[in-house]
């Protein structure tokens, strides 16, 4: 069995009268590789923001190595080594690529408040950098403005940026979205190269990138865990695949 | 990442600021004008150019800084200009400080207009505390010591002044230069730039934000030191919105979040009113206004902006071929 | 028939008969007067009337300005706030070389220019800044203008006095000018028995504030009289009209003031409302004396029957006659400040407002003032006619030594 | 004078100042609702607006009531004209680029107004019906003040129906709500921001006109009442009708209180107030839309 | 049958994103066609691109043989065509009166022809929009729509988060529509179900392109093909 890295206990939050995520308990294994699938408006992304801690729960903690981190902040959760990527990409676009992983890595090694040195002196922060877009195959594109650089490899910097923050949960809110799906290998192929110690929690709605990819899987459906298990099980479960086609009674999960 | 290094023409605004010097002795006290808006338009770029913090009431730190150095002056407890103009900083860097922690949870118009409010609150206060700030008619003929116990600010000529705030200038523009390039000032950027992703890479948002505000609070005050100090004068109108506007206006003008808008912003607008009104005293804000209007159409982001859109299209067509 | 319009005439007569004659032995000299005044800004609009009065002194005294020659640079001192007027200051001293410098329409403007005046070492006579303390800030300032204390500290005894007032509520713009307006009247008002009940500051310069709660306040409070000091311009509109929108005359409040609550150029546009007002001020454009008379035929005949000069005009005015006296007091030396500041020490000079001198002390100006009260004439016009006339008041603050106003040691 | 008059005469006095205030602040706050265009050249128009209202009147011997309509004609066509030559290119850029813009536009209007008319302060005579006081039954009270209470509610009114009632009003509404989805209905945005803008500054010259009585009229009107405009809008919160009049009136009112009874304190209590309100709700009061 | 509503070599995203790539699809008069597919595959961003709120980067839109190509969002709705989006969108500020009246525009479809449709909207005219139901805003929005009178209706999504009795109701409903020949209808579903039953014709998306255009009936048939198509199981 290994360590439980990241878990929620009865997590929900309401909006109003909308419950977009209720109840769930979930467990992230360290260096796990996990899937979160389901519908539209199954509170998904929600679920991302109770972890990350851009919303609080209305009920519910989260756990992170079995400390109590639900009235964390979103800056101390990452500190904590959550980090997490944008289903629509939030770059700093008129900087360059490596500027854009620099404030980043400069972030974490909790230099980024000093004021009285040029940020280009720290030429370990920048070999980090750099050392950093090499692996992801950015190397050629460090000095390129990101704004300039075709959609696919700005995900890219998408996912350098947390890569950057050298975390130990990685949640990537759909890595692929909006990439021309010539250009959609090279986002997987970083993802399967990720360090194996990270555990990753993935929301994708492409079910190659899924099956290949991820170990576990959970689907939530209406706010609520549907089912969890590997890929093999899931793809066994008809109500799944109920769901998926919409046939199944949605219904029920409002009731 | 190499952007801090020097390069060649960022000499030339100083060389051109001692030139000025011996060129113009005639014009240096609207030299001093010049240099203190430049310093002040900086001190604001800090705060909305590179952190995004859009602010009507910047005036109210300019003010505290200038009422700092007036009131100690004024009534004879304190003449020396340096060290008057650090006091001042600290002054207005407070005043930036607890403003900051009430004003900097709010943005866009609501921001705008709470900042406006706190500075005309301020300005309340000086009108009704005239017995100690001479409220409109201000603080006459303000003693302020020779600087290094030599040289005298003089009245009529106001060499002593100019040198004095091209000096003050340069030390701020170094500082400012120094803040922008290191990791400070790129988180500054990156909150600018997206501020939701500094949250997600785990920046304390809302203290850097302080904390900027706060420096920038304290170089308005050293700028508002130094027109009490050139000038020998304070009044009201330092905490006016009248004040206020027209750093934006010149730092709008010049370009924002670029070191040098504060400069090009400031020569230009100033240069332009200053001989218009010359020329036609009655109805010269015609073409300063004509030529915001131009620059706000056809120019993003001010002059510099513009210059940068013309070179880089300058490129474009010579690369190629 | 004034000895000194004779002597007028017979200096034109004999300017031309030497003009006339060609053999000018004075070679023309040029005066370079540098005027400061606010051109754009909140004081654009008074500008305008001391630009004309300046124009007309030069035509109407062409003969006694010979053999020199004025020239007037003009500068704009924009926004109240002494920044522009100080480096127009400099720069008029400095790059254009003036021999004297006039103007000055905001204290502020005055008060952070006498420094440079000092240093520069021009005389510098003021228009109509008038915050007392100024003219101690600098030696070379002379004023032909007025301070709040000469007409404030009058009405304040003629409120007790004449119009017997045992209460008082005074409502006041909140800056210095209205503040001195307070001080000198509520001075004078219980030195001579009266009770200033409530001290209103009703807004700022600047904007017009709605001037009804303030009046309410007062209104509510019975006074004998309310006591009114604003800045000629919209402000005073609104004031008579609200007094007499809120009915408090019926309701036995007295509206009285500084001049600047009926200013000439505005009176007609106030209406009714204004018919009864009293004021006591140094000038009105319906005062008889035959200079006056003079100079308001000549100005309407030169802008037009609308137009109407004002207490700012007759400053201006009066302050090219001190400059006409200096240039040939000191034979066209007049860049020689001490001279010319001395040859204008004691100067007297017979204005539109009637005598007036400067007194060589203070180097501020001593005045006549007038008790006037606004009627409707049978033209259908609004006129003033005097009451009462009060001779050579001086600026009572620095008599009185109040604060600023007593002389640095 | 008792406590109910005393009581009355504040709240017909703060309610006239507020209406005026309204009737200014409207297009402005309906105009940024609509397209956020931050048009602090707004005041221009209530400036052109005034000086048409008493030249038409001093001049041209108009009555009160033709200048007034007069005004608004020819400063929506004004408004219009520039909107589509000058605004228009500005749409897309950023708020500071606007700023830029309108204070140019602010100092054109100025420096015209000065060569054109003349820097001097302009009067206008009310007619002899609006001067003077009006007995309501348990007070008298300003005839003026009164007509400007009436004419605000009738305003007020007309523009509420005109919102809630009529199909472009529902236009406009629905823009503010959801611009992406009122284009994908078929409307016209540009063209109805157009007719909002033109009715916005035509209100903002009717506003001129009613407050030159009181507020003055000079070349210097778009800068001196600026920021009150702008605080009835931010108050109200963006493109709400209801909060601007609420607003106008609450800060009218309170104004009136506290500067009756605590007069030392100057302006500063509308600042107090405009900070507190702003802390508390930052939409404004009626404001849905982050500001 | 001339085509009403034509794709041709259509790649569009939002900015600089690509979420469709080469789409060609035709539509002819009075047909309607379903769009099926996971979320994600961009079912919605089609949607988006025909009522210009994409950024096209290639290929063309056409209506009736007209190019829409740079033409603006509003003037696509004017030359008649209907927009039901996701989220209904409806205005919450304006009752539910005005969210029909405020772009209504003469032709068949009146009032009371979508009250009859839908009688509950008749009941609540006068409620705000944001004091409906899920199931009463989704009626609201296509009411909307057709009170434009348009001649090509998007619908994306009208079942999602309904509760069953609803979208059997609503499946009547749409049913209905079909049925009406001077409408051309192109339903996005999730709901396979609803989606094959309510159009001879399908098309299924994935990963932005289009892997099936055809009838309905094998799919409705054959449900590991279609799961296969949508792309659930390998």
């Amino acid at each position: 069995m290994t360590e439980v890295r990241l878990e929620t206990q009865g997590l929900s939050r309401h909006f109003g009268a909308l419950v977009a995520v209720q109840g769930i308990d979930f467990k992230l294994a360290a260096g796990a590789r996990h899937a979160l699938i389901g519908p539209n408006g199954a509170g998904k992304t929600t679920f991302i923001n109770l972890l990350t801690g851009v919303l609080p729960p209305t009920h519910g903690r989260v756990l992170l190595g079995g400390r109590d981190i639900t009235s964390t902040a979103q800056a101390g959760r990452v500190k904590l080594g959550i980090a997490r990527t944008f289903q629509i990409n939030r770059l700093f676009r008129g900087l360059s690529v490596l500027e854009n992983v620099c404030i980043a890595v400069t972030e974490r090694a909790g230099a980024a408040g000093s004021m009285f040195y040029p940020a280009g002196r720290r030429g370990d922060l920048i070999a980090e950098a750099m050392e950093l877009l090499r692996t992801l195959k950015l190397a050629d594109a460090a000095r390129h403005r990101v704004s300039e650089l075709p959609y696919g490899r700005q995900r890219l910097v998408e996912l350098a940026i947390a890569i950057a923050l050298k975390p130990e949960v990685l949640l990537l809110d759909e890595p692929a979205a909006g990439v021309p799906s010539a250009e959609s290998h090279i986002i997987l192929d970083a993802i399967e190269r990720l360090p194996e110690h990270i555990a990753v929690l993935i929301i994708e709605h492409d079910m190659d990138v899924v099956f290949r990819f991820a170990k576990r899987i959970t689907v939530m459906v209406s706010g609520a865990v549907f089912a969890e298990g590997t890929p093999r099980e899931i793809e066994a479960n008809p109500q799944v695949r109920e769901v998926y086609l919409g046939q199944a009674a949605q219904g029920a999960f409002h009731g | 990442m190499r952007r801090h290094r020097l390069r060649w023409w960022e000499a030339l605004p100083w060389i051109a600021g001692i030139v000025f010097y011996f060129a113009f002795p005639d014009y240096l006290g609207f030299g001093c004008e010049l240099l203190v808006t430049i310093l002040f338009a900086l001190s604001l770029d800090l705060a909305l150019g590179y952190a995004g913090i859009i602010t009507l009431g910047h005036a109210a730190f300019f003010g505290a800084g200038a009422y700092t150095v007036g009131m100690l002056a004024s009534y004879n407890i304190w003449t020396e200009p340096i060290t008057g103009l650090l006091l001042a900083a600290l002054v207005a860097g407070a005043i930036g400080f607890l403003s900051g922690i009430v004003l900097l949870r709010t943005r866009g118009l609501t921001l705008l207009m709470l900042t406006l409010c706190i500075m005309a609150l301020l300005e309340q206060a000086a009108n009704m505390g005239a017995a100690y700030t001479g409220g409109f008619d201000g603080l006459p003929s303000l003693p302020i010591a020779p600087l290094f116990g030599v040289f005298d600010f003089s009245a009529l000529y106001a060499d002593t002044q100019y040198l004095f705030a091209l000096a003050v200038l340069f030390v701020c523009f170094l500082f400012v230069r120094i803040l922008v390039y290191s990791p400070f000032g790129q988180s500054l950027t990156g909150i600018r730039e997206n501020v939701s992703r500094m949250h997600a890479i785990g920046s304390p948002v809302r203290r850097r934000l302080i904390v900027c505000y706060t420096i920038s609070a304290a170089l308005a005050g050293v700028a508002g030191g130094l027109l009490a100090q050139t000038t020998a004068y304070v009044n009201l109108a330092v905490l006016g919105l009248d004040r206020a506007a027209t750093v934006l206006i010149v730092l709008i003008l010049g370009g924002y979040g670029r070191l040098y808008g504060a400069f090009i912003g400031a020569v230009i607008y100033l240069a332009l009113e200053h001989f218009l009104a010359q020329v036609y005293p009655t109805a010269w804000q015609l073409g300063l206004g004509l030529m915001l209007v131009v620059i706000a159409l056809f120019a993003r982001n001010g002059i510099l902006g513009l210059a940068e859109t013309l070179w880089r299209r300058y490129e474009n067509r010579r690369g190629p071929s | 028939m004034s000895r000194r319009i004779i002597t007028a005439l017979a200096a034109a007569a004999a300017a031309a008969i030497a003009a006339g004659g060609a053999t000018s032995q004075a070679q023309a000299q040029d005066v370079k007067i540098g005027l400061i005044l606010p051109y754009t800004g909140p004081g654009a609009e008074l500008s305008p009337q001391m630009d004309k009065a300046i124009d007309l002194y030069q035509k109407l005294h062409a003969a006694q300005i010979k053999p020199y020659k004025y020239t007037i640079i003009k500068r704009d001192s924009k926004a109240p706030n002494g920044a522009a007027a100080k480096v127009d200051t400099q720069e008029l001293l400095t790059q254009n070389k003036v021999d004297v410098i006039a103007g000055y329409i905001y204290s502020p403007d005055a008060i952070a220019s006498a420094p440079v005046i000092t240093a520069g070492k021009r005389l510098a006579v003021i228009m109509n800044a008038g915050t007392a303390f100024i003219t101690n800030l600098s030696p070379y300032f002379i004023r032909t203008s007025f301070t709040l204390w000469q007409s404030s500290y009058v009405m304040g005894e003629e409120a007790a006095k004449y119009l017997h007032a045992k209460t008082a509520v005074v409502a006041y713009t909140d800056y210095p000018p209205g503040k001195d307006a307070l001080n000198a009247f509520k001075y004078a008002f219980e030195h001579n028995g009266g009770k200033v009940i409530d001290a209103i500051p009703a807004g700022g310069p600047e904007a017009t504030p709605d001037f009804t709660p303030f009046f309410q306040r007062a209104k509510d409070e019975h006074p004998n009289v309310l006591f009114v000091f604003v800045p000629a311009g919209d402000q005073a509109t609104a004031v008579v009209k609200t007094y007499a929108a809120l009915g408090m005359k019926a309701a036995g409040t007295q509206l009285i003031g500084t001049g600047d609550i009926v200013p000439d150029n505005m009176l007609q546009g106030m209406g009714d409302a204004a018919v009864g007002l009293i004021t006591v001020h140094h000038y009105n454009a319906d005062l008889d004396n035959p200079q006056n008379k003079a100079f308001v035929a000549a100005w309407k005949k030169a802008y037009g029957p609308d137009s109407t000069p004002d207490f700012t005009s007759v400053g201006a005015y009066d302050g090219m006659a001190a400059i006409t006296h200096a240039v040939h007091a000191t034979k066209g030396k007049i860049d020689n400040a001490a001279a010319a500041v001395k040859s204008l020490e004691g100067w007297k000079f017979n204005s539109p407002q009637g005598p007036i001198e400067i007194d060589p002390k203070t180097r501020d100006i001593i005045m006549n003032e007038y008790l006037d009260q606004v009627y409707k004439g049978k033209d259908g016009k609004l006129h003033e006619k005097v009451l009462a006339t009060f001779h050579a008041v001086k600026d009572q603050c620095k008599a009185l030594a109040i604060g600023p106003c007593a002389p640095k040691k | 004078m008792n406590f109910a008059t005393d009581i009355a005469g504040i709240v017909l006095g703060g309610l006239a100042a507020g209406t005026v205030l309204f009737i200014v602040s409207v297009g402005l706050s309906v105009t940024m609702g609509l397209m956020g265009f931050v048009n602090l050249a707004h005041g221009a128009f209530a400036m052109f607006g005034g000086y048409v209202v008493v030249l038409a009147m001093n001049r041209a011997h108009f009555g009160f009531g033709v200048a007034l309509a007069v005004s608004f004609i020819a400063t929506a066509a004004l408004s219009v004209v520039l909107e589509r030559a000058l605004y228009w290119p500005l749409y897309r850029s950023g708020e500071l680029d606007q700023v830029l813009f309108t204070i140019g536009l602010i100092f054109i209007f100025i420096a015209g107004t000065t060569i054109l008319v003349g820097p001097e302060h302009q009067t206008l005579q009310l007619p002899a019906a609006l001067s003077g006081q009006l007995n309501l039954g348990f007070v008298r009270y300003r005839t003026y003040s009164v007509f400007l209470i009436v004419i605000g509610v009738l305003i007020a009114l007309g523009i509420w129906l005109t919102f809630e009632r009529t199909r472009i009003g529902g236009q406009i509404r629905a823009t503010v709500d959801n611009r992406r989805m009122a284009e994908s209905l078929g409307i016209n945005v540009d063209r109805l921001f157009t007719i909002t803008f033109a009715f916005g500054s035509g209100m903002a010259a009717i506003g001129g006109g009613l407050g030159a009585e009181f507020l003055g009229l000079d070349p210097q009107y778009p800068l001196k009442y600026l920021v009150y405009f702008l605080i009835a809008v931010s108050v109200g919160g963006l493109g709400s009708v209801i909060g601007v009049y609420y607003a106008a009136l609450i800060l009218g009112v309170l104004d009136f209180v506290l500067t009756l009874y605590l007069p030392k304190g100057g302006t500063i209590f509308i600042y107090v107030l405009t900070i507190l309100i702003l802390l508390a709700r930052p939409q404004g009061l009626f404001g849905r839309k982050e500001l | 049958m001339a085509s009403a509503l034509q794709l041709r070599g259509v790649s569009a995203g939002y900015g600089e994103t690509v979420v469709l790539e080469d789409i060609d699809l035709a539509l002819a008069c009075g047909e309607c066609i379903s769009v099926v597919g996971r979320n994600g595959v961009g079912k919605t961003t089609l949607l988006s691109t025909v009522m210009g709120h994409t950024t096209l980067h290639s290929g063309e839109v056409t209506l009736d043989g007209q190019s829409l190509n740079g033409m603006p969002c509003f003037r696509r709705a004017l030359a008649g065509i209907g927009f039901v989006p996701q989220e209904r969108e409806i205005f919450p500020s304006l009752s539910v009166r005005e969210n029909l009246g405020i772009a209504a525009r003469p032709g068949a479809w009146t009032h009371a022809r979508v009250f009859e449709l839908f009688p509950r909207l008749a009941e609540r005219l006068d409620n705000m929009g944001n004091q409906l139901s899920g199931g009463e805003q989704q009626m609201l929005s296509i009411g909307r729509a057709l009170l434009t009178n348009p001649t090509i209706l998007l619908m994306d999504e009208p079942t999602e988060g309904l509760a069953p009795v609803i979208v059997e109701a609503l499946t009547a409903v749409l049913a209905r529509l079909a049925a009406d020949s001077a409408l051309s209808i192109i339903l996005v579903e999730q709901n396979s179900r609803v989606a094959l039953n309510f159009s001879p014709r399908t098309v299924i998306l994935d990963k932005g392109r289009i892997v099936y255009d055809g009838e309905s009936a094998p799919l409705r048939a054959d449900p590991d093909r279609l799961a296969k198509l949508i792309g659930i199981v390998e």
